[in-house]
């Protein structure tokens, strides 16, 4: 079986690469529908991820919400703002390049200080597996509290969102 | 896929909310920075969801926040995406540093 | 009796609830406005039963505090109320009624019954107050109401002028009013009705007896006013222009008593200074003779009513004057039932004839047999013929006049009488008998307004029953709160009473039946006479000439002065201003905005520094966030 | 039926079988995927071919016409004919559109059709994966749809299809929530995500079609579904009377090809999981469990094409207002009735959640029919 795991992984870390490099098409396209499109991958990617953490109703979530709802919002406004194939616009301001060291200092630094650390990987956790009744249950028993709150936040952020968006006439 | 080191998934996100906050640094179009935002937030949810399956005090703990994120998540894009469209129809613009009017 | 704060709250109700939809209700207005007057009128009368049980009842709750000084509302109910509550809500719903059919046509009908409901609650808040001062407040109130109702047709100008005139004449005696409450106040230092005994007076206004007949004088010109006596009579004709049904509800039953009501009200106080009793005497008598000679010549039916209303107004005034207040009460009762009576009767003719000058009018008695019948029983009863209620009030009145034994005022009341009957049946006759002197095409008037023709009828012969030997005066002993006051009529005085009655309606018969020449030729004869009477004194020239002009003349003084003198000074204050700010203008200009500038020079130019940092764009802002926050990192860690 | 019932199981065990004496064992359980897939790619095609063909019979003879029936026998072949001409065809690329995505978008479009199919429980043993958030997974899988139409309506630089576009997300949008809404009481019923598990328990006849909440659930899912997949009466993203063909309107050959073909995969997996979600999956009696499925299932696909050949197309405000105004709050308010029928006792629960349901229907039905849409008030153009 061990093929399969080398597969698997294999596979795993392609999907990583591949959602890098989509970010990083993100942040850099001119074209910005291209960019939004360059997401969907990312998302797609991450959502490869959950389900390589054996989190897999947390997957099927973030396609529905994400790529679903999210993605769709995101393409609307791109389309109902203008000049969007314009590649002669620029993109990106002036501290581009500076940003970029900084960032890639930063990087260096903090994936160097991750190699460092040693985590100890609690086997519990490791081999419980969570699926949507188990959160179900998390949800309405001990953080039921903040679930209510987030779900008054949704409604008031989506109730200022109309009339945000509403148009003037 | 046990064998993958937590480590691992820590890169990976940190790459990501590198490559987010670069884009949200520097992208002038402002759905641009509203989707490098996005990033962001996808890779601290990876970071939340990885360290709820390895090393959390109880499995389901990062997912529950995970979630919790992505609805925050979810009601940001539509309020950052409704202003987007209001700015756009005053100022006819989405450019950031053409919209400058705190400056003085 | 709590209840009784009620009995107002049910107009002021209805008012509310028309005035705020007019459009709405529309005709349906009057039910609203009967049905609110008509609660009331049940709720009084539990209340006047409860009375007549015997029981009284006085609740206050605290209004102002200032200091010391405290004012209380409250209601404070005795069979004075009692009656009046009575007359106001009875007369009050029948008028109600009938104005329904009056109004009818009226584009502003719903606006009507608004401001008469208004005036119903003030008026019942009027009567129920047990306060100067909040009794002040209602008297305001019906005095707007009344104006409002008097110039209702505003269109005319005729109708707008008497408004204001009503309102700024009986202003007048407010203002009296006011000032004699405040000189009460700060003599007696209470203005609660029930604590004006005739211990607390005597003891507390020792030796300030003249302060207080000044104010009993005061607060009887603001009954003058209200009442329309003698110098301030002048309003009440002119504001017949209002529609009938008001002239009938609020210058004949209801507000014009109110000033006798006050007057009774505070009789304690006016007995316990007697000069005081002598000028309400002496006002009064002027007022009924004088009215009553001018009825004589009026020639427009609802001015003939109206004097007749003064003159029996200063009836009652008399009456108090020589200490009959309950007779003063009495009459004051059984004339709002026939004078509301007239005036709707009078109504209903003009409605029915569609002219108010009696000389166009004449044999409309077959035309309109119920009117005329009514009328004729209210005629009887305001001349004074037994056994209908006139009668016996104002032989009470007599009596009470010929005992204070002030002969002159007995005959000069007496002689009223005589003019009273008399000015009525020559109405009465011009209006009614005789042949059609012009053609109109007179009609009855609808049901809706004879009916309560009919009633009131029926209450003018019976309402003076009560008082009446036959009962033996049971209702002067429950005004005086059950201890009988001996009252043993004087056949002497009731004999010229009657006598002075019937010759008066016998003599105008004759004279505008039989022989219609005659008036004229008397005329001729008395020619002074007639002229001053038609005239009315000439009373409204008088204050023309007295008053108003040199209120005019005075103002142009003023303003002459002003533009002189005042303007004068102010300008050579600009001058000499001007001067002086020539020379604080250099010190500005050089010095001071010297330093202002200097001081705005040195924060522009470090701005000028510092808004480099300022950007506006919120990348940079975050950039250097950003690189903060990592390097506060790597320090940590480091 | 002993025999017939899992002969296709039964076939790849036995492949499998067959190929474990000489292979490592890897390759196996890769083959075993394989298969799997195989079968579906062969499936999803075919299916779609022989669906366009029973279309056309179908509208033909409601239209008193005979559709297709000149390439072989009752025109069975004519799809295969359709299909070697859409092979044929030049593939047109307007100038200016974007390449990239033009080419994308029907690829992306067909994937998720063909990835639906992976969770249908096509028989007893028949799926292909047993996801334990199967059904979750479909509805998101679903979704991706919309963003490959979007692509290729943007892609092809063209304002009609940019309108249907437009049009296409807005109502896959809308028509998704009431779609899920009416999915959860069945997962309240069944207490599980997986299809096969909500297969399992309808066994023995007891459809949730027959509760309640279950007749009324299905009817919206199966309108939302229909909505999902573009048909009549929602098929306004490519109503030719209004925008030529909407987003695929530049497109010809294959890739038109592709979009038809996701359409038709669309339609039959939103008819199969209806079936599996109410009308009690590959359960029934005598024939073998995949023969029910498929029964079933063009059944409703037949109710389909029926709407196809019946009813007038939707208005956009009227598309709208449907969708939020009345199937939302009912379908929200059937999650209670559901709840209703789980809490209460069994004769009772019956006769409470129908009173329920009825008043709930009436009410949403007469509180939306106040503003139902009326006539558009233009404010552009006048």
């Amino acid at each position: 079986m061990d093929v399969l795991h080398c597969l698997a992984r294999f596979g795993f870390i392609a999907a990583t690469l591949v959602t890098l490099a989509a970010a990083v098409m993100v942040v850099s396209l001119r074209n910005i529908f291209h960019c939004a499109l360059a997401l969907i991958l990312v998302l797609l990617g991450v959502a490869a991820t959950y389900i390589s953490l054996k989190a897999e109703f947390f997957a099927v979530i973030q396609i529905l919400l994400y790529v679903g709802a999210i993605m769709t919002l995101v393409i609307f406004a791109i389309m109902l703002t203008s000049k969007i194939a314009d590649t002669t616009v620029p993109q990106t301001n002036r501290q581009s390049l500076v940003s970029f060291a900084i960032l890639a200092m930063f990087d260096v630094f903090f994936i160097g200080s991750v190699i460092k650390t040693s985590w100890k990987v609690n086997a519990v956790t490791m081999a419980a597996n969570v699926d949507a009744k188990v959160l179900g249950m998390a949800f309405m028993n001990e953080y039921v509290f903040p679930f209510e709150i987030i779900s008054v936040v949704l409604i008031v952020a989506l109730v200022g969102a109309i009339i945000l968006g509403r148009s003037d006439q | 896929m046990s064998g993958i080191p937590v480590s691992y998934y820590v890169i990976f996100s940190g790459l990501l909310f590198s490559i987010g906050l670069y884009g949200v640094l520097v992208r002038r179009h402002v759905v641009g920075i509203l989707m490098s935002i996005e990033i962001i937030i996808n890779a601290a949810n990876i970071n939340l969801v990885a360290f709820s399956r390895y090393v959390a005090a109880k499995p389901e703990m990062g997912q529950v926040f995970a979630a919790f994120v992505i609805v925050l998540a979810a009601s940001a894009a539509a309020v950052g995406l409704a202003i987007v469209l209001s700015v756009y129809r005053n100022r006819r613009t989405i450019y950031t540093d053409e919209i400058n009017l705190l400056k003085w | 009796m709590g209840y009784a704060y009620l009995i107002p709250l049910f107009p002021l109700a209805a008012f509310l609830i028309i005035i705020f939809n007019q459009k709405r209700l529309g005709h349906k207005s009057a039910l609203v406005a009967i049905g609110g007057v008509a609660l009331s009128a049940l709720l009084s009368t539990g209340v006047i039963l409860q009375v007549i049980g015997g029981t009284t009842y006085h609740d206050t709750f605290d209004w102002i505090r200032i200091g010391g000084m405290q004012l209380n509302f409250g209601i404070l109910i005795d069979p004075l109320t009692a009656m009046m509550l009575f007359v106001v809500t009875y007369v009050g719903s029948i008028i109600f009624i009938y104005s329904q059919g009056y109004m009818h046509d009226d584009p502003r009908f719903p606006r009507f019954f608004a401001y008469l409901s208004l005036f119903m609650f003030s008026m019942l808040g009027l009567t129920l107050s047990n306060h100067f001062v909040q009794l002040y407040i209602f008297w305001e109130l019906v005095g707007l109401c009344s104006y409002l109702l008097i110039s209702f047709w505003f269109e005319k100008d005729s109708a707008a002028n008497a408004g204001r005139k009503a309102f700024i004449t009986t202003r007048i005696g407010d203002v009296g009013l006011f000032i004699g409450i405040l000189l009460l106040y700060s003599v007696l230092g209470t203005l609660q009705f029930r604590d004006f005994t005739p211990e607390f007076l005597s003891q507390k206004g020792a030796g300030h007896e003249t302060i207080l007949t000044l104010a009993c004088i005061l607060i009887f010109a603001g009954a003058c006013g209200k009442s329309a006596q003698f110098p301030l009579h002048v309003w009440l004709p002119d504001a017949m222009e209002g529609p009938t049904p008001v002239s009938a509800l609020i210058h004949a039953a209801t507000m014009v008593a109110a000033g006798v009501y006050l007057i009774v009200r505070s009789t304690p106080i006016f007995s316990a200074f007697p000069d005081s009793l002598k000028v309400v005497a002496v006002i009064g008598t002027i007022t009924a003779c004088m009215a009553g000679f001018i009825a004589l010549t009026a020639n427009d039916i609802k001015k003939v009513l109206a004097y007749s209303t003064i003159s029996q107004l200063g009836y009652m005034m008399a009456a108090i004057g020589v200490g009959g207040s309950t007779a003063g009460a009495f009459h004051l009762m059984t004339h709002a039932f026939f004078k509301a009576l007239l005036f709707l009767g009078a109504g209903s003719v003009i409605h029915g004839a569609h002219t108010q000058d009696i000389r166009e009018m004449g044999g409309l008695f077959p035309k309109m047999k119920i009117t005329a019948l009514t009328f004729l029983v209210a005629s009887l009863a305001i001349s004074g013929v037994p056994p209908l209620s006139g009668f016996f009030s104002k032989d009470e009145i007599l009596t009470a006049a010929y005992e204070s034994g002030n002969m002159i005022i007995y005959y000069a009341l007496l002689v009223t009488a005589f003019m009273t009957a008399f000015y009525m049946f020559r109405l009465y006759a011009l209006t009614f008998l005789g042949k059609p002197r012009k053609d109109i095409h007179a009609h009855e008037s609808p049901a809706v307004m004879t009916v309560p023709l009919s009633i009131l009828a029926v209450f003018s012969v019976v309402v003076g029953l009560p008082g009446s030997p036959y009962m033996n005066h049971w209702f002067q002993t429950f005004l005086h709160g059950g201890h009988p006051e001996e009252i043993h009529a004087i056949p002497f005085v009731v004999q010229c009473s009657i006598g002075a009655g019937l010759s008066g309606i016998l003599l105008a018969l004759i004279l505008y039946l039989a022989l219609p020449k005659v008036p004229e030729f008397l005329a001729k004869i008395f020619k002074p006479l007639y002229l001053l009477s038609s005239n009315k004194f000439w009373m409204d020239e008088f204050y023309q000439a007295v008053f108003i002009k040199p209120a005019w003349a005075l103002g142009r003084l003023l303003f002459k002065f002003d533009q002189n003198i005042v303007d004068g000074a102010v300008n050579q204050t600009a001058v000499q201003t001007l001067n002086l700010s020539a020379v604080q203008r250099w010190f500005d200009q050089t010095v001071v905005d010297g330093i202002v500038n200097g001081v705005g020079a040195v924060t522009q130019w470090t701005s000028g520094v510092a808004r480099k940092f300022q950007t506006g764009l919120i990348q940079n802002y975050l950039f250097v966030l950003v690189v903060g926050f990592i390097l506060a990192i790597i320090v940590q860690i480091h | 039926m002993e025999y017939s019932d899992p002969i296709f199981v039964v076939i790849k065990k036995g492949i499998l079988h067959f190929l474990h004496g000489f292979l490592p064992e890897w390759t196996v359980v890769i083959i075993s995927i394989m298969l799997s897939i195989t079968a579906i790619a062969i499936f999803g095609p075919v299916t779609m071919m022989y669906l366009t063909w029973l279309e056309r019979k179908v509208v033909g003879r409601m239209q008193n016409r005979w559709g297709p029936n000149r390439v072989g026998i009752f025109g069975l072949l004519q799809p295969i004919a359709d299909g070697i001409k859409m092979l044929t065809k030049e593939d047109i690329v307007p100038q200016d559109a974007d390449k990239v995505t033009h080419f994308l978008a029907p690829v992306m479009v067909v994937i998720p059709a063909l990835l639906v199919f992976s969770v249908i429980p096509f028989g007893r043993g028949m799926t292909a994966v047993n996801l334990n958030v199967g059904l979750l997974f479909f509805l998101a899988i679903s979704t991706l749809t919309t963003i490959a139409i979007f692509m290729g309506s943007w892609g092809s630089r063209n304002k009609f299809s940019l309108l249907g576009g437009m049009r296409a997300v807005a109502q896959m949008v809308s028509y998704e929530i009431p779609m899920v809404m009416s999915v959860v009481p069945v997962i309240l019923a069944t207490g599980t995500l997986s299809t096969v598990s909500i297969v399992e328990a309808q066994l023995g006849g007891k459809w949730f079609i027959f509760t309640p909440w279950g007749f009324f659930a299905a009817i919206v899912f199966f309108l939302c579904g229909v909505a999902e997949v573009n048909r009549t009466p929602f098929d306004l993203p490519e109503g030719e009377s209004e925008i030529i063909a909407g987003f695929h309107t530049e497109y010809s050959g294959m890739k038109f090809a592709l979009f038809y073909m996701a359409e038709f995969m669309s339609a039959f997996a939103i008819s199969g999981l209806t079936v599996t979600l109410f009308l009690g999956g590959w359960g029934g009696p005598v024939l073998p469990s995949w023969a029910w499925f498929l029964l079933k299932t063009y059944a409703l696909i037949f109710i389909m094409i029926w709407f196809r050949g019946t009813l007038p197309r939707f208005r956009v405000d009227q598309l709208m207002g449907f969708a939020w105004k009345l199937l939302l709050p009912f379908t929200l308010l059937n999650i209670f009735v559901a709840a209703l029928w789980q809490i209460l006792p069994s004769p009772k629960n019956l006769l409470v959640s129908g009173i329920a349901e009825a008043v709930i229907l009436v009410i949403v039905f007469f509180a939306s029919r106040k503003d139902s849409p009326t006539k558009r008030t233009y404010i552009f153009a006048d």
